[in-house]
C-alpha cells in the first residue's frame, strides 16, 4: 500500500515537472538578498514595508531577490540554509522570532549576512536591525492624550511582542508628559489578521470612554479604525491614530497622524552598508535621528489638532532627532544596559 | 484492507493527476507566474538533490509521521482524535521544560526524560477528552478540537509568562541544554534521531496493531464495537481509553522531537496545524502505520517542495498553499478512483447482494 | 385471466465472482399471492431486489403492467407501483416509528406540509386492519426484531402499492401474527394486487400462496399452482434432485415437523450456570428481567420461546458474562459459547479475515499466544479446523467474512462458539434466515455437544415454536421478564402460544 | 457591572456571535444530512472576499453580501463534488478545501489590491434598529440594533427548526444523515439531498464571512476568518444539531468572546491568552454539563454508498 501512495507522489511530482523549465542562469558578482517572513506581505503594514524593500533592493541595487513566507518556528533553519548555501549574500528575517535560527546560521555560514528584524544577539554576521519605533509612538501618544476630551486613550494590539510591548510604553510615556492623569488601556487580540477581534477590542475601549485609540495589530488595525468611525457616526467624538506604515489615507476622516517605520529606505541603507563591508558585529538602531522613524499628521485633519499641541510634539520631535531626548523602550538587545 | 493493481486504475490515476497538473498550471499562468518554474522549483525543492531530501524533506516529514501515526492508531481503535495539535504542544511544553530544568544531567538521561515527558504530557492532554468520552458520553471529535484551541493558547500564555525566556521580552522560552538536543541521524544533514524514533515507532505501532493481543482487540473494537463486545467480549471502554493514552502520547512525542531536533526552544504557532494534517496523513496510509512513513514523506516533501516553490520560483506563498491543496485533492481523487475501480471488480457483497453496515464514525 | 402486473425475464447479475442471478425469471399476475422459495443464496433477494430498484441487473427486462422498464433505484420502483418490504431493516433508527412511516411518502410533492399528522391516522386504520401493532411514536431503535419487521410491513402497506413485494417477512413473528398477516395478503390479491412473497418455511408459501416459483443457482426451475405441488417435490427443485435424499432430515424442521426425538431422556449433569432472583434493566430504565432464577446442568437444552423482546436478551447477556445483574446473583462459567442472533452485527467482524474472526474468540485465550504475542500460526490452525468440520465455504481462511454468505457466517459463528462451549452454550434464534441445510445442521451440532459426556449445557432462546419444540430438554416461556415452566402436557404450539400472551407488556 | 458596560457587552456577543449562527447553522443542516463540511472556514473567506468584491463592483453592501453567499457556494461545491460526487474522505477534503480557499482568496486580493495588499474601505452594511424592540432594557440595543443580517440569523433559526423537524424534506434530510440506505430504501435521493444540503452551508457560511467583511469589519485582510470555521463546527455540536439551540450557542460563544475585550477594557491585568481560551473552556464545560449525551448524525462522515 505504501509502495503505491509512493507511486503516486512520484507521479504527482513528475507530472508537474514533465515541462519542467531551466532556473535563471546566475550572473557572476550578482548581489543576491532574501527575505524571510512570518505572515504574508499583503497585510499593508509591517511585512507588507519589508517587501517593498527588498524590491527596492532589487530596483536601486540590482539585486537578485527572493522572498518566502514560513508557518513555522521549524522552517526557520530550512530557510536560511536553503538561501545561504544556495549563494544569498544578504538575508533579512523580518521578526525577532529568527534570532536563534538566524545565530545557528551565523556560525554555519560565515560569508553570509544575516539581518534580524527586532531581534536581541548578534555576531560579526548576524545583525539585530532595531526600529525605535517607540519614537514616533511617543509622539502619537502626545497628539492622543492632547486630543482626548476624556482623558482615557486605549491601545489595541495583536500579539505582545516587543515591538508592540515597546511602542505601547513609548505611547503611554508620551502621553503622560502631555496629560499626567492620562488613563491608559490596553487590548491584545491575539491575531493579526482577525479584523473583526481588533474591532470588538476598540469598541470594549471606546465603551470604557476611550476617545483616541491607536493600535499595533498590523493587517487587522482597520478594525480599530472602523470601530472610531462607527462612533463618530453614531455622534460621538472620538480619533485613531495609524502605526507602521503612513495610514492617514486609510481612513482620513479619523485617523489624525500615524507613527511611521520606513522599513524600505532603513533596508536599502542596511543593504548599501553591507556592500561597504561594514555591516556587522553591532545592532543597528534605526530611529528618528535616522530618518526612519516619523510621525506623520494627518494634513486633511490639521485644522482639528491645535496648534500648541502640533508645536509642542514637533518640538519633541526635533528633541528625539537629535538625540537629546531618550524615549523609553524594552530593552533586549544583548549588552544594552537592563539587559542580562 | 484493500488493494491497488490493475491497468485501470493507474490510468485513471495519471487522468487525476494530469488534470490536476493542468488545473495547477493553468491557475499559476493566470496568476502570472510560470508554471514551469513553479513545479521544477517543487520537484528540485523536495528531491532535487540529496541535501533538499534528507535535510528538508525528510526532516518535514517527521512532525506528519508521528502526528499521523496518533491518529492512525487512534482511528483504528474508532476514536476519533482530532486533537493530535493540542497534545503536540502538550508535549512540546513538556519537552522545553524538562530540558531547560534537567540542564545538569548528562545526555544519556535527559534526552530520554525530554522525551517521555513530552509523550506523557501528551497522554494527559488527551486523558481529559477520553474521560469525556467514557465518564460523559460526549463525543471526542468535538473535545479534542476545543483541546487543540486550549493548548494553542496555554502554550502562547507559557511563552509569555511562567516559561518566557529570562529576560523576560521574547515571547519563547530559553534554549533547552544541550544534553536534551536530538544529535543528527546524518551527520552534517539536518536530519535528527528523531526520524529514526519516527520510524520505529511506526514499526513498533505495526508489529502491535498485527502480533499482540491488545493490537488485534484495538482492530477488533475498531472494526465493529458491537462484535467486539458481544463475540469478543473486548472492554472496549479499556481498550478506547488505552488508544486513546496511546495516540496522545505519539502527538505529545511529536512535540516533543520537535524541539529536542529543531527548535530547541518553545514558541508560539509552533505548529502550522501538523495535527489536522495528520488526518490526512492516517487517512491516505489506510491507517497503516507503515504506510504512514510514506504519506508522511510525501506530505513532507510537500512542504519542501512549498517552500522552494516561493524561493525559488518567486510564487507567493498564497499562491502555493492553493496549488499544495490542488495537489491534496489530487492525490485524494486518485486514491479514491484507485480504490473504486479495484473494489468494484471484487466487492463480494453477501450472496444475497446485500452489504452489512459500516459502524458509525462521529 | 387476471394482467400479468411484472414480468421479469432472463435476468443476469453478479457480484464480483459470485453469480446472484443467472437468467431468473419471474412473472406476476394481478390478484395472486406468488411465493418465491429457494436455498439461500439461490438468488431470491437479488431477484426481488431487481423488481424494487435496488438492484440493477446486467442483462434481462423488467416490464411492469405491461411496459417496459428501468429502475434507477427504489424510487423508480415506487414510482411504478412496486414496494418492498426488505429482508434485511431498512429503518432509520434514531427517528420515531410514525417518522420514519412517512419517509419518502408524498416526498416533494408538498414538502412543507407535516407529513405526520396525515400520516398517523393511516398508520392506525392500517394497523387496526392487519392486526400488526407498533407504539407509533417510538423510536425504532429502541424496538425489537419483531416490531421493526412489522414497521417495515406498515411502511410498504401504507403506500398501497399495486405490487407488494415482501422479502421472508415471517421469520420474527408470532404465529397469530403470521395468520393475520396472511389473511391481510390473500385481501390485497382479492383486490386485485399482486403480492410476491419470499420465505424459508415451504409449509409457510403453500398456506398462503396462489402460485410459486423456486430459483436454484439464480435460475428459475420451477413455477407452479399451488395445487400442482407437493413439499417434496418443492425440495428437491430447491436443492436439486441429487441433494435432496441428503437434505431430507433438514426437511422436517423446514415444514415445521419434529426432528427424531429430544435428547430428554438422558441424565442432565452437573449444574453449571446459576441465576437467582435475577434483575435487569434496559438501557431506558425499564425493568427487561423481573426475579428470574434459573439452573442450567450438562448435557441439557432449556429451550426458552416467547415473543421477540420480553427479556431473552437480557437473559442472554447475563448468562454469557456482559451483563451483571443490579440485583439477584448471577453465576456463569468460563467456557461460554454465545450465538447472537445478529451475526453480522455482533457475530463477525465482516472486514476480518476468517483467522481474526477467529481470534475475535480466542484472543484471550492462553493457549492463543505467549504473554501479550498472538500465536497466530496456531489461530490460523483453529480458523482452518472450524472451516472444515463445519463446512464453511469459503476460498481460504483469509477471506474477508462480509465476502460469506449468511449460512456460512453463521457456520463460522457456530463453529467458533461451539469450540468455546466448554460449559455453556446460549444461542439466540440460531437458524433464523438460515436455509433447510444450514437449519438441519445447526440442530444437528447442538444434539451433537449436548450428548457427549461432560459436554456444556445449552440455553437455546428462540422464537421458532418448532424449533424449541424439537431441540429442548426443558421447555420455558419468557413473558413480560419472567421465566415460565412449561408443563409437560403443554409442550404443543397452542400451549406455549396461551403462555406467551400471558404478558405481552414487559415494561410495568 | 455598570449597566452600559453590561449592553456594551451584549452588544458585541451579538456582534461577534452572529457569523458563528450563521455558519453554524448551515453546517448543522449540512451535518445532518451526513456531510461534515470541515471545509467552511473556505466557504467563510470565500464570503468575505466575494463579498468585498462584490460590493466595490457594484458599490452596494447588499449585492456585496449576496455575491458572499454565492461565493461560499461555490467554494462548497468543490468539496461537495468531491466528498459526495467522488465520496473522498470529508476530512481531507476539508482540510484541503479549507486551505485552497485560504490560499486562493489571498492569491485573488492581491492579484486584484497588489501584493503588499491594501487597506480597504467597502461600503457597509448599517445596522439597523427595530422600532420599539431596540428599546427594551439592557438586552433592546444588542439584539434589535444590529446589521441586517444578524436579523437573518434570528430568522433562519425557527425557519431551519421547522424545516428539519416538522416538514417532509426535514425528514428526508435526517434520515439521510441518519441512516442513508434506509433513505433510499424508502425513494429518497440521497446524494442529492447531501449536495444541496451542502451548498446550503456552504452559501451561509458564506453569508457569515460576508457578514464580517460588510457588516462587521468594513474591509477584506488576507485569513480574516481567523478560525471562525472551526468554531462554527464546535457551536453546531453544541447546538445539538438543532438550529435553535445552534443560534443560542452561537450567541454564548460571542458572549464568552466579547468577554475577553470587557474584561481587558477594564483594565484587568490578566494574560489575554487565557481569555482567548475561555470561550473553547466554556464549551467544553457545557459539552460535560448538558450536552452530554446527545449524538451526531449516525451517517456523519462517512462516504456513501459504501461501495460502488
Amino acid at each position: 500500500m505504501s509502495r503505491n501512495h509512493f507511486a503516486v507522489l512520484l507521479f504527482a511530482l513528475l507530472g508537474l515537472s514533465a515541462c519542467t523549465g531551466q532556473q535563471d542562469a546566475e550572473t557572476p558578482g550578482t548581489f543576491r538578498a532574501a527575505l524571510l517572513t512570518a505572515g504574508p506581505v499583503s497585510d499593508a503594514g509591517w511585512y507588507a514595508g519589508a517587501y517593498e524593500g527588498l524590491l527596492l533592493l532589487r530596483d536601486s541595487l540590482g539585486a537578485l531577490v527572493s522572498h518566502q513566507q514560513t508557518r513555522t518556528p521549524a522552517e526557520f533553519d530550512e530557510a536560511f540554509l536553503s538561501y545561504a548555501s544556495s549563494g544569498y549574500d544578504l538575508i533579512f528575517a523580518h521578526g525577532f522570532e529568527y534570532q536563534d535560527a538566524a545565530m545557528r546560521a551565523g556560525e554555519r555560514f560565515p560569508n553570509t549576512t544575516f539581518v534580524v528584524s527586532g531581534g536581541g544577539r548578534f555576531a560579526d554576521n548576524v545583525v539585530p536591525l532595531i526600529f525605535e519605533l517607540e519614537e514616533g509612538s511617543y509622539l502619537a501618544g502626545m497628539i492622543a492624550a492632547g486630543m482626548s476630551r476624556s482623558g482615557v486613550v486605549g491601545m489595541v494590539g495583536g500579539v505582545a511582542i516587543p515591538p508592540v510591548e515597546g511602542t505601547f510604553l513609548a505611547f503611554e510615556a508620551g502621553a503622560r508628559t502631555v496629560n499626567p492623569d492620562v488613563q491608559v488601556l490596553e487590548s491584545f487580540t491575539g491575531s493579526w489578521d482577525d479584523v473583526a477581534a481588533a474591532k470588538e477590542a476598540a469598541v470594549a475601549q471606546l465603551g470604557r470612554g476611550a476617545d483616541v485609540l491607536i493600535h499595533n495589530v498590523d493587517a487587522a488595525s482597520f478594525g480599530v479604525f472602523q470601530a472610531v468611525r462607527e462612533t463618530v457616526a453614531a455622534g460621538g467624538t472620538a480619533w485613531a491614530l495609524g502605526m507602521n506604515r503612513d495610514q492617514n489615507d486609510v481612513a482620513p476622516d479619523v485617523i489624525l497622524g500615524s507613527a511611521v517605520i520606513r522599513i524600505p529606505e532603513s533596508f536599502l541603507e542596511t543593504a548599501s552598508t553591507w556592500q561597504t563591508g561594514t555591516l556587522g558585529g553591532r545592532p543597528i538602531y534605526a530611529g528618528a535621528s535616522e530618518d526612519v522613524i516619523d510621525f506623520v499628521l494627518n494634513p486633511q485633519l490639521l485644522d482639528v489638532v491645535p496648534a500648541e499641541l502640533v508645536a509642542e510634539m514637533t518640538a519633541v520631535r526635533e528633541l528625539i532627532r537629535a538625540g537629546e531626548l531618550t524615549v523609553p523602550r524594552v530593552p533586549f538587545v544583548e549588552g544594552e544596559p537592563g539587559v542580562r | 484492507m484493500y488493494e491497488h493493481g490493475g491497468r485501470t486504475a493507474w490510468v485513471v490515476g495519471a487522468a487525476a493527476l494530469a488534470a490536476t497538473a493542468v488545473v495547477a498550471a493553468v491557475l499559476l499562468w493566470v496568476g502570472g507566474y510560470d508554471p514551469a518554474r513553479a513545479a521544477a522549483a517543487m520537484w528540485s525543492g523536495a528531491f532535487g538533490t540529496r541535501g533538499a531530501f534528507v535535510s528538508v524533506t525528510l526532516v518535514r516529514s517527521v512532525p506528519f509521521l508521528l502526528t499521523g501515526l496518533a491518529v492512525a492508531v487512534a482511528f483504528r481503535a474508532g476514536v476519533w482524535n482530532i486533537g493530535a495539535e493540542g497534545q503536540l504542544y502538550a508535549g512540546a511544553i513538556a519537552a522545553v521544560w524538562v530540558g531547560i530544568e534537567g540542564a545538569a544531567l548528562p545526555a544519556w538521561v535527559l534526552l530520554p526524560a525530554v522525551l517521555i515527558a513530552a509523550g506523557l504530557a501528551g497522554a494527559l492532554w488527551a486523558l481529559i477528552p477520553a474521560l469525556m468520552k467514557l465518564r460523559l458520553g460526549v463525543g471526542e471529535v468535538i473535545t479534542t478540537i476545543l483541546m487543540n484551541f486550549v493548548g494553542i493558547n496555554f502554550a502562547a500564555y507559557l511563552v509569555h509568562g511562567p516559561l518566557q525566556e529570562p529576560r523576560g521580552v521574547f515571547p519563547q522560552t530559553e534554549q533547552i541544554a544541550d544534553a536534551a538536543r536530538l544529535p543528527a541521524l546524518v551527520p552534517g544533514s539536518r536530519l535528527h534521531v528523531g526520524f529514526a524514533v519516527a520510524v520505529a515507532m511506526a514499526v513498533v505501532l505495526a508489529a502491535v496493531l498485527r502480533w499482540t493481543r491488545w493490537g488485534f482487540r484495538v482492530r477488533a473494537v475498531g472494526a465493529s464495537p458491537r462484535a467486539a463486545w458481544a463475540a469478543g467480549r473486548i472492554d472496549a471502554g479499556a481498550v478506547v481509553l488505552a488508544t486513546f493514552l496511546a495516540s496522545g502520547a505519539l502527538a505529545g512525542l511529536a512535540g516533543g522531537v520537535e524541539i529536542a531536533g529543531l527548535t530547541y526552544a518553545l514558541y508560539e504557532g509552533l505548529s502550522p496545524g501538523w495535527g489536522y494534517t495528520a488526518i490526512a496523513v492516517a487517512l491516505l496510509a489506510a491507517l497503516n502505520p507503515v504506510a504512514v512513513v510514506g504519506t508522511a514523506i510525501l506530505f513532507g516533501a510537500l512542504e519542501a517542495g512549498a517552500g522552494a516553490m516561493q524561493r525559488e520560483a518567486g510564487i507567493p506563498a498564497v499562491w502555493v498553499v492553493a496549488v499544495e491543496a490542488l495537489v491534496i485533492l489530487a492525490v485524494l481523487a486518485t486514491d479514491q478512483l484507485m480504490r473504486t475501480r479495484v473494489r468494484g471488480a471484487q466487492t463480494p457483497g453477501d450472496d444475497e447482494g446485500n452489504v452489512s453496515p459500516e459502524p458509525a464514525r462521529a | 385471466m387476471t394482467p400479468v402486473l411484472a414480468s421479469l425475464r432472463g435476468l443476469v447479475r453478479r457480484f464480483g465472482s459470485v453469480t446472484a442471478l443467472a437468467g431468473a425469471n419471474l412473472e406476476v399476475f394481478g390478484g395472486e399471492v406468488h411465493g418465491v422459495l429457494g436455498e439461500n443464496g439461490a438468488g431470491k433477494s437479488t431477484l426481488l431486489g431487481v423488481l424494487g430498484g435496488v438492484v440493477r441487473p446486467e442483462e434481462g427486462e423488467l416490464e411492469i403492467s405491461g411496459q417496459p422498464v428501468e429502475l434507477r433505484g427504489p424510487r423508480d420502483a415506487w414510482r411504478h407501483g412496486v414496494g418492498l418490504v426488505h429482508q434485511h431493516f431498512t429503518l432509520v433508527p434514531s427517528l420515531t416509528v410514525l417518522e420514519n412511516l412517512s419517509l419518502g411518502r408524498d416526498a416533494g410533492a408538498s414538502g412543507f406540509a407535516l407529513p405526520q399528522t396525515r400520516v398517523r391516522p393511516a398508520a392506525e386504520r392500517m394497523m387496526a386492519r392487519t392486526g400488526l401493532s407498533v407504539p407509533l411514536d417510538e423510536l425504532v431503535e429502541d424496538l425489537g426484531v419483531g416490531d421493526r419487521q412489522r414497521v417495515e410491513i406498515l411502511k410498504a402497506l401504507l403506500r398501497e402499492p399495486p405490487i407488494l413485494v415482501l422479502d421472508e417477512p415471517t421469520a420474527v413473528l408470532t404465529p397469530a401474527e403470521v395468520d393475520s398477516l396472511f389473511d391481510l395478503l390473500r385481501e390485497l390479491a382479492r383486490q386485485g394486487r399482486a403480492v410476491v412473497l419470499v420465505a424459508h418455511k415451504i409449509e409457510e408459501v403453500l398456506a398462503v400462496a396462489d402460485r410459486v416459483t423456486v430459483l436454484r443457482r439464480g435460475r428459475t426451475v420451477l413455477t407452479s399452482e399451488r395445487g400442482g405441488v407437493d413439499p417434496h417435490r418443492l425440495v428437491r427443485a430447491m436443492v436439486g434432485e441429487d441433494a435432496a435424499t441428503q437434505t431430507a432430515v433438514g426437511l422436517g424442521a423446514a415444514t415445521g415437523g419434529v426432528v427424531g426425538e429430544a435428547s430428554g431422556g438422558l441424565l442432565a449433569g452437573e449444574v453449571v450456570a446459576t441465576l437467582d432472583g435475577v434483575r435487569a434493566n434496559r438501557a431506558s430504565g425499564a425493568a427487561a428481567l423481573v426475579d428470574v432464577s434459573l439452573q442450567i446442568r450438562r448435557g441439557e437444552v432449556v429451550g426458552v420461546a416467547g415473543v421477540e423482546g420480553n427479556g431473552q436478551r437480557e437473559l442472554a447477556l447475563l448468562l454469557t458474562g456482559r451483563l451483571s445483574p443490579p440485583a439477584g446473583v448471577a453465576t456463569v462459567p468460563d467456557g461460554v459459547g454465545f450465538i447472537p442472533q445478529d451475526r453480522t452485527v455482533e457475530g463477525i467482524v465482516g472486514e476480518f479475515d476468517l483467522v481474526e474472526n477467529m481470534a475475535l474468540a480466542l484472543h484471550d485465550d492462553p493457549d492463543a499466544g505467549r504473554g501479550m504475542w498472538l500465536d497466530w500460526p496456531w489461530i490460523r490452525q483453529e480458523a482452518e479446523a472450524v472451516r472444515s468440520r463445519f463446512g464453511v465455504v469459503a476460498p481460504d481462511v483469509g477471506a474477508r467474512a462480509e465476502g460469506l454468505s449468511g449460512g456460512n457466517q453463521q457456520r463460522l459463528v457456530v463453529g467458533r462458539e461451539l469450540r468455546r462451549a466448554r460449559d455453556l452454550l446460549v444461542a439466540e434464534n440460531p437458524t433464523r434466515g438460515l436455509d433447510v441445510a444450514a437449519t438441519a445442521f445447526v440442530h444437528a451440532e447442538i444434539g451433537r455437544i449436548t450428548s457427549v459426556e461432560g459436554g456444556p449445557g445449552v440455553v437455546l432462546l428462540s422464537t421458532d415454536l418448532d424449533e424449541v419444540l424439537a431441540l429442548s430438554t426443558r421447555l420455558l416461556v419468557m413473558t413480560g421478564g419472567r421465566l415460565l415452566e412449561v408443563p409437560e402436557g403443554s409442550r404443543t404450539r397452542e400451549g406455549i402460544g396461551r403462555l406467551m400472551l400471558g404478558g405481552l407488556q414487559p415494561d410495568v | 457591572m455598570p449597566e452600559t458596560d453590561l449592553v456594551l457587552f451584549l452588544e458585541a456577543a451579538v456582534r461577534l456571535g452572529v457569523p458563528l449562527a450563521l455558519a453554524a447553522m448551515g453546517e448543522a443542516i449540512t451535518e445532518r444530512s451526513g456531510i461534515i463540511n470541515i471545509g467552511l472556514e473556505g466557504s467563510i473567506i470565500g464570503g468575505a472576499l466575494g463579498g468585498a468584491l462584490g460590493a466595490l463592483a457594484t458599490g452596494n453592501a447588499a449585492a456585496g453580501v449576496l455575491a458572499g453567499a454565492g461565493a461560499g457556494l461555490l467554494v462548497a461545491m468543490v468539496f461537495a463534488l468531491f466528498s459526495i460526487g467522488l465520496r473522498t474522505d470529508q476530512i481531507i477534503t476539508g482540510t484541503a478545501v479549507t486551505l485552497g480557499g485560504l490560499g486562493l482568496t489571498g492569491a485573488v486580493y492581491q492579484a486584484r489590491f497588489g501584493a503588499t495588499g491594501t487597506a480597504l474601505t467597502l461600503p457597509t452594511l448599517a445596522p439597523m434598529s427595530v422600532p420599539g424592540l431596540s428599546q427594551i432594557p439592557w438586552i433592546g440595543s444588542a439584539l434589535f440594533d444590529q446589521a441586517p443580517t444578524a436579523y437573518l440569523s434570528y430568522a433562519l433559526a425557527p425557519l431551519l427548526w421547522y424545516y428539519l423537524f416538522r416538514t417532509a424534506w426535514g425528514l428526508e434530510l435526517r434520515a439521510v444523515g441518519e441512516a442513508p440506505d434506509a433513505a433510499q430504501a424508502a425513494g429518497v435521493r440521497v446524494r442529492w439531498v447531501r449536495f444541496w444540503a451542502t451548498l446550503f452551508g456552504g452559501a451561509l457560511a458564506g453569508l457569515a464571512g460576508a457578514h464580517l467583511a460588510l457588516a462587521h469589519a468594513g474591509t477584506f485582510a488576507e485569513n480574516m476568518s481567523a478560525g471562525r470555521g472551526f468554531i462554527a463546527i464546535a457551536v453546531v455540536v453544541l447546538g445539538r444539531w438543532n438550529p435553535l439551540w445552534v443560534l443560542v450557542a452561537a450567541l454564548l460563544f460571542g458572549a464568552a468572546s466579547a468577554l475577553q475585550f470587557l474584561l481587558q477594557a477594564l483594565g484587568l491585568d490578566l494574560p489575554y491568552q487565557l481569555f482567548l481560551a475561555l470561550p473553547y473552556l466554556l464549551t467544553l464545560a457545557a459539552l460535560a454539563g448538558w450536552v452530554g449525551r446527545s449524538r451526531a448524525p449516525a451517517a456523519l462522515a462517512l462516504p456513501w454508498p459504501k461501495e460502488r
